[in-house]
């Protein structure tokens, strides 16, 4: 039973297909931008490729993410944050609480062993963190943001940034880049920015390891590092959990196809 | 009204010192009041009957007062992460939030562990986030609520119907058996009256205090010292310790204006200040004003220990209920904003000021909301130079300084310009 | 069927910005009208001395807030704003009198910006006393009406007498019981009217002249009571904190589509919720103050010192029949944010799952809010 | 070639780009310079500095003053004095266009309203207040969202025929915003437009705190958004002043008051930190 999962996100569009529920066969992802049937097809397209199959393989579909109502020939959507519990749970079977941030905004749920969401919170307004502010410091600082994380670990004597909205973050970012502040300080100062304001939605629904962190941070090891000291405690975080909500929908794909077709694969 | 008096210009600067020691000891006496078998009962500042808590024997301890303090300290992160964590949002009052973090079991300040109520006082005036806070401490901690409902001066020319005297009156008096139960002692209408007495000397004292400011240069800056000033009007009213403080601060205070000193090396702008101080970063921002030889002549923000310097209220121990709820009626922000707004201009006239600096903060609706309509009026209508700053009064995230220097900067320019082509 | 229904949606859509229901009623009668921002007022006192009572429930993003903008900071909730635009780009015009409460500090210090701003009107003010344990408050509070009906003469309106008032109180009671039955049926079969109708409904009822509101909603529930629909599973859900600063209505009907039935919320709740009150009374003005002092329906903006808010969230839940609540707190609206703490505490320890989401009426984006409640109903249906 | 020592300029250090502009004795703009600030900002002036002077092809010894504006003001090292951009656009926009009353300075992170007096100098300002709603980064957001590039977007903007209403400006939520409203199938432009107008709208707010008085002058560097230009005039009803130069209002007011800080006697000098 061949299952594909694909989540719509502000930022960008990714693709997974399972099989049997089970084997991660592929994985791709484009930019969402605005022409959204493009970055569909380019990451179906792509996901596809990398499972060597072809899309009459496919057996069921799964839309995921704020896109999913605008995927056509979807058999099934689902939000986000159910999507992104299964798919912590299929990489981290442990996972007790799921932190999703994306580039705008994070959500932390409480899951049960199922992978049921119990409790869940997301970032309100003015008090929002994401990755979308650590971008705009890189941009600022001029540095790519694939280095944004290993230049900030090099931090000895962090500054802290507390300003509650994150564009006024911003703003607190180039005055301390005004005053000189060493840059790798300032860096790590913005990640621990955003830790706070992630970890306190994660509080909101109490923690309980194992947490597993998903979405776009999962590949910026300064943040990791900022958010296990905080916590006190280890993050589950691996590149493939940037997929999570793509392989969480495959996944529940897959399970209602077998309620559908009485378990025959 | 922080503890200590960390500033000093000269050797006449001692009223500080005392008032910081008032404050120790005030602090001191919260915490031993229940070792002591005393009852501690939460109050606000606005409009705080102090002198019915003083007849029953109940220490008052006012959340506001004690946040504050904690907030000079550096300590408000802490306590409003931790209310931050059960849920509350951050556009939640500030002091709302470090009040419900201290008074959950096991939290310690930067002042100490605070005692948890045994009765919480609402005297709802000026300021209706006073109700949806006591309601969270009576959740938490199961204290009850003893409820004295102020109502608003309403009418725009600030007359004050006889009939909410005679209500608040009214309820003060139906107060009474419920406070003889909490504090186990009866009312000694004669004590009461020997309180109010005090406390009408204190206010008599202060009042004049308020007016030095009218002196050119002033003596003393009446915001950011009065901030040190006010404390024992709110915390300690209806001793004779209270009274004495007030007398040699203006002796103090004469001792300066005729020694031609003040709080700035020179006077070149006279400013009135409306909004509710910066504590976490109280000296930095007083900084940007002095570095720039500007002193508040006058400022609203200490009249919500009580409206002195209005006529709005005198203390008589003759009457004593109505005069304490004509008191609790006159509160700052119990005040419509038409005639706060009046009330500013009316500074800026009677004290020769150049212009009118508003601290709004985003915790307070009460104070901040209509703020902007306020500068609107004043430098559309009165063109009176006048410059809005947003930032809070405990919460350091909302302090962003580069934003704040830059805009007490242009101001400055703005009002160098007047004053040279004046 | 439809007629009543056309007349709901367009009264609703017009008690946004322009108020054109208003305007034709004074036309015709040459009365004059009473705005009020929520959440209560007396509306009895108001007809009996010849007003329109309208309730002002803020323009939901119709209108631009550039001018409110120059006066308020952006740290207040939408609905005072988008009230005080209104008021300066002059659809308030038509009201003779505008009434403000003691319901939040916001909404305590417009009106004393309305005030400086549209000079040539009568903005009042009344305080509810909120000691509803002083024996003096009913008093109080009469003494507060008398206030008003002083001014509202001094508006353009008759006296106010004893028996119009009765008249009007007799009215006003039908309306609300016609309003309860409309509740009674939205708990009982929910899928008969859905939300958006329910909400125009009541809406309606806050600008409609009472006469003919109340003929159109008895003729509106006639057709209600005939409709014939298949019940359908849902889950039934509790929503709070929406009772001054109206959600945009996209929003609401996101939780109905997300398989949600709201069996309950605070639409309006100042229309409504008030019971009968007795037009006998001797002294009928004191009767419908001691109404509002003695009600013990609990009102986020209402404090009572006798009334236990949390066991009263859970005998609702557990009398409603209710599997979730949901939270719905205006942005910066801070007495929602207030009570959502004390409903929640009380909600963790009786393990009732609950929600909660920010809204502005303005909002132009529900992406967010929608998978929150599609989440939140996903995890009470499905295991 | 003129007498040395009669060029006058103005560096203006902003959040994200510095600009400098040079002015001759008689407070005419000789030339500009811009780059990204970037982290070090001491080498951004000082690049800035250096192409302003072979821009306008004149030597450091001919310069006599220089005076710095903006965020980063204090880190001019070769600065003679600094000045508020909030001085500097009112100067500014006094000197392009003489007749305005009212200016409106939409930078990267914040908004300004001054209102100026015959002589170009401030009678009110007013700013953003702590909500960043509705500044520069909204529209950096949506167009880092779409992936189009900011010059584009303001382009784009102007096809729209029928705006879509995007009301919320909270520039942390632009990006969930924006592709919202494409998702529910709007078309880019009108989504575009529609951001547009709900800034200008805003803008307008902070215009009516100090009073809108003509002419008004559009400065900073959204004043190139052509869509901008376009909501706002749509919603004031009235031209507004706005050209290639009213991006280097903030250094050019800063020129001016180095030329006048150099050649008059000082007024009642303002107490800087
Ligand atoms: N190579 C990378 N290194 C570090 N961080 C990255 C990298 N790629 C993406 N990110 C971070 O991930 C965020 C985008 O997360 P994503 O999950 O794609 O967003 P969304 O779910 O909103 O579409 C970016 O804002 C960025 O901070
Ligand atoms: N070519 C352009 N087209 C449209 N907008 C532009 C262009 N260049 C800059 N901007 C806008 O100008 C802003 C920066 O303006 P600027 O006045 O330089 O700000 P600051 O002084 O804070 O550095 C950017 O956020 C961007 O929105
Ligand atoms: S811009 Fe910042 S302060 Fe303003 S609404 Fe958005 S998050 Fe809040
Ligand atoms: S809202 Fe204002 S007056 Fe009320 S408690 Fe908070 S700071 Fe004090
Ligand atoms: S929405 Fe909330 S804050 Fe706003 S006026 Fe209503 S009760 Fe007050």
């Amino acid at each position: 039973m061949i299952t594909a999962g694909m989540d719509i996100g502000t930022r960008s569009t990714r693709v997974a297909i399972l099989e049997d529920g089970k084997k991660l066969l592929g994985t791709a992802r484009a930019t969402t931008g605005y022409n959204f049937a493009a970055a569909m097809e380019e990451s179906y397209k792509g996901a596809l490729a990398a499972a060597h199959l072809e899309a009459k393989d496919i057996q069921y579909l799964a839309a995921t993410g704020f896109g999913r109502y605008r995927v056509e020939h979807r058999d099934l959507s689902i939000t986000d944050i159910t999507a992104t519990a299964r798919g912590a749970r299929f990489f981290f079977p442990n996972t007790k609480c799921v932190l999703d941030v994306g580039a705008g905004s994070a959500r932390a749920s409480k899951i049960n062993e199922r992978g049921k969401v119990l409790k869940f919170r997301a970032t309100e307004k003015c008090a929002a963190g994401g990755g979308g502010f650590l971008e705009k410091i890189a941009f600022y600082s001029q540095i790519n943001l694939d280095n944004l994380g290993s230049t900030a670990l090099r931090a000895t004597n962090p500054v802290a940034i507390s300003t509650v909205c994150s564009v006024l973050a911003e703003s607190e970012v180039i005055n301390l880049i005004t005053q000189e502040v060493p840059l790798e300080d300032i860096l790590m100062g913005a990640h621990q920015s955003v830790v706070g304001r992630v970890l306190l939605t994660l509080k909101q629904v109490g923690i309980e390891p194992e947490v597993t962190l998903t979405g776009g941070l999962v590949e910026n090891p300064a943040f990791v590092k900022a958010f296990e000291e905080k916590m006190g405690g280890k993050l589950n975080a691996a590149p493939e959990l940037y997929y999570a909500a793509a392989v969480g929908a495959a996944y529940l794909g897959h399970q209602r196809l077998q309620k559908k077709t009485g378990g025959a694969a | 009204m922080p503890q200590e008096a960390s500033l000093s210009f000269d050797s006449l600067d001692k009223a500080k010192r005392l008032q910081g020691e008032i404050t120790k000891r005030y602090f001191q006496s919260l915490t031993a009041a229940h070792k002591e078998g005393k009852k501690i009962g939460y109050g606000f500042v606005m409009a705080n009957p102090i002198e019915f808590f003083n007849v029953f024997d109940i220490v008052p301890l006012y959340p506001e007062v004690t946040s504050l303090n904690i907030s000079y300290r550096g300590g408000a992160p802490p306590l409003i992460a931790l209310a931050e964590e059960e849920g509350y949002s951050t556009d939640a009052c500030g002091y709302v939030k470090m009040g419900v973090a201290a008074a959950t079991d096991n939290t310690s300040t930067a002042i100490g562990a605070l005692p948890k109520p045994d009765v919480l006082l609402l005297t709802y005036s000026g300021c209706q986030i006073y109700i949806h806070w006591w309601e969270q401490l009576h959740y938490q901690t199961g204290a009850p609520i003893l409820t004295i409902d102020v109502p608003y001066v309403r009418e725009y020319d600030g007359h004050v119907d006889p009939h909410d005297v005679k209500y608040v009156s009214a309820q003060l008096q139906e107060a009474i058996p419920e406070m003889e139960k909490v504090s186990g002692k009866r009312f000694d209408e004669n004590r009461f009256k020997e309180v109010i007495a005090l406390s009408a000397k204190a206010w008599d004292l202060w009042g004049q205090v308020v007016e030095m400011g009218k002196l050119r240069p002033t003596p003393f800056d009446a915001y950011f010292e009065s901030i040190y000033y006010m404390a024992p009007i709110t915390i300690i009213r209806g001793t004779q310790e209270a009274v004495d403080f007030y007398a040699f601060l203006l002796d103090e205070l004469k001792e300066r204006a005729s020694r031609g000193v003040g709080p700035t090396a020179e006077e070149r702008y006279r400013l009135v200040f409306e909004g509710v101080p910066n504590y976490p970063f109280f000296k930095k921002f007083w900084n940007l004003f002095r570095q720039n030889n500007a002193r508040a002549v006058a400022s609203t923000y200490p009249k919500v220990a009580g409206m002195v310097d209005t006529g709005s209220f005198r203390m008589n121990p003759e009457r004593p209920f109505d005069s304490i709820a004509e008191y609790m009626i006159h509160a700052y922000c119990n005040w419509n904003m038409p005639m706060r707004t009046r009330l500013l201009e009316k500074y800026v006239r009677d004290y020769h000021a150049d212009g009118v600096v508003i601290h709004s903060i985003k915790s307070c609706r009460s104070f901040s909301m209509g703020e902007g309509d306020m500068r609107e009026y004043l430098a559309k209508d009165r063109d009176i130079p006048t410059l809005l700053i947003e930032s809070d009064h405990v919460d350091p995230r909302y302090y962003s300084e580069a934003q704040i220097k830059n805009r007490v900067e242009a101001f400055f320019e703005t009002l160098a310009l007047r004053k040279g082509v004046a | 069927m439809s007629e009543p229904l056309d007349t709901f949606a367009r009264v609703m859509d017009d008690s946004y910005v322009t108020y054109a229901t208003v305007a034709d009623w004074k036309k015709q009668h040459g009365r004059p009208a009473v705005g009020y921002f929520p959440v209560y007022f007396p509306s009895e006192v108001a007809h009996a001395m010849g007003y329109l009572p309208v309730g002002i429930l803020g323009a939901s993003g119709r209108v631009g807030l550039d001018m409110a903008t120059a006066h308020t900071q952006s740290f207040v909730c939408s609905i005072s704003r988008s009230v005080f635009q209104l008021g300066l780009q002059g659809n308030l015009d038509m009201m003779d009198v505008l009434v403000f409460s003691n319901i939040c500090d916001v909404a305590r210090n417009l009106s004393g910006i309305t005030q400086r701003n549209l000079p040539n009107r009568s903005i009042e003010y009344l305080h509810y006393p909120i000691n509803n344990t002083s024996a003096h408050a009913a008093e109080y509070l009469r003494g507060e009406y008398l206030r008003l009906a002083e001014r509202m003469v001094a508006a353009g309106g008759h006296k106010l007498e004893t028996e119009a008032l009765r008249k009007s109180m007799v009215l006003f009671n039908r309306k609300r019981a016609l309003q309860e039955e409309l509740l009674a049926i939205r708990k009982n079969t929910p899928w008969v009217v859905p939300y958006t109708e329910f909400y125009a409904a009541l809406r309606a009822g806050a600008t409609l002249p009472v006469e003919t509101y109340v003929e159109m909603l008895e003729s509106y529930l006639t057709g209600v009571r005939a409709r014939e629909s298949r019940s359908k599973d849902g889950v039934r859900v509790l929503v709070l904190g929406n009772f001054c600063e109206q959600p945009p209505l996209p929003l609401m009907k996101s939780v109905e589509e997300a398989g949600c039935y709201v069996i309950q919320d605070e639409a309006l709740v100042g229309e409504r919720w008030l019971g009968q009150m007795d037009p006998r009374s001797a002294d009928p003005l004191l009767a419908l103050a001691q109404g509002y002092v003695q009600n013990l329906e609990p009102m986020t903006v209402r404090f009572h010192p006798t009334v236990d808010k949390q066991a009263d969230l859970l005998s609702k839940t557990q009398r409603l029949g209710i599997e979730g609540v949901i939270f719905t707190s205006p942005k910066f609206c801070e007495p929602a944010l207030y009570d959502y703490m004390i409903g929640k505490a009380a909600l963790d320890k009786a393990g009732i799952p609950y929600l909660h989401i920010e809204y502005e009426e303005s909002m132009s984006s529900f992406e967010n809010a929608r998978t929150m409640v599609e989440t939140f109903t996903e995890s009470i249906l499905f295991d | 070639m003129q007498a040395s020592r009669s060029y006058y300029a103005g560096i203006d250090a902003g959040s994200t780009y510095t600009k400098g502009t040079l002015v001759d004795d008689r407070g005419r703009m000789v030339a500009t310079a811009v780059d990204m600030t970037g982290v070090n900002i001491v080498l951004a002036t000082k690049k800035v500095y250096g192409l302003l002077l072979q821009n306008a092809g004149v030597n450091e010894s001919d310069v006599a003053y220089v005076v710095g504006t903006g965020y980063g003001r204090y880190r001019i090292t070769f600065g003679n004095s600094q000045v508020t951009e909030i001085s500097c656009h009112a100067k500014g926009a006094h000197n392009l266009f003489p007749q305005t009353h009212t200016v409106l300075d939409m930078g990267g992170q914040d908004t300004k309203a001054i209102r100026i007096n015959q002589h170009g100098e401030v009678v009110d300002f007013t700013m953003n207040d702590k909500c960043a709603a509705g500044t520069g980064r909204f529209i950096e957001g949506s167009a880092r969202a779409l992936g189009l590039a900011l010059k584009d977007v303001g382009e784009l903007s102007l096809k729209s025929t029928n705006a879509v209403k995007v009301s919320s400006t909270c520039a942390v939520f632009a990006e969930t915003e924006t592709q919202e409203q494409l998702a529910w199938g709007n078309k880019l432009e009108d989504v575009l437009y529609g951001i547009h107008a709900s800034m200008a709208t805003r803008a307008i707010g902070l215009l009516r705190r100090v009073g809108i008085e003509p002419d008004i002058t559009f400065t900073g560097g959204v004043s190139l958004n052509p869509g901008m230009v376009r909501a706002l005039e749509e919603q004031l009803g009235k031209k507004i002043n706005h050209d290639g130069k009213t991006m280097f209002c903030g250094s050019l007011g800063a020129a001016i008051f180095a030329m006048e800080k150099a050649t008059s006697p000082p007024r009642a000098e303002v107490a800087a930190a």
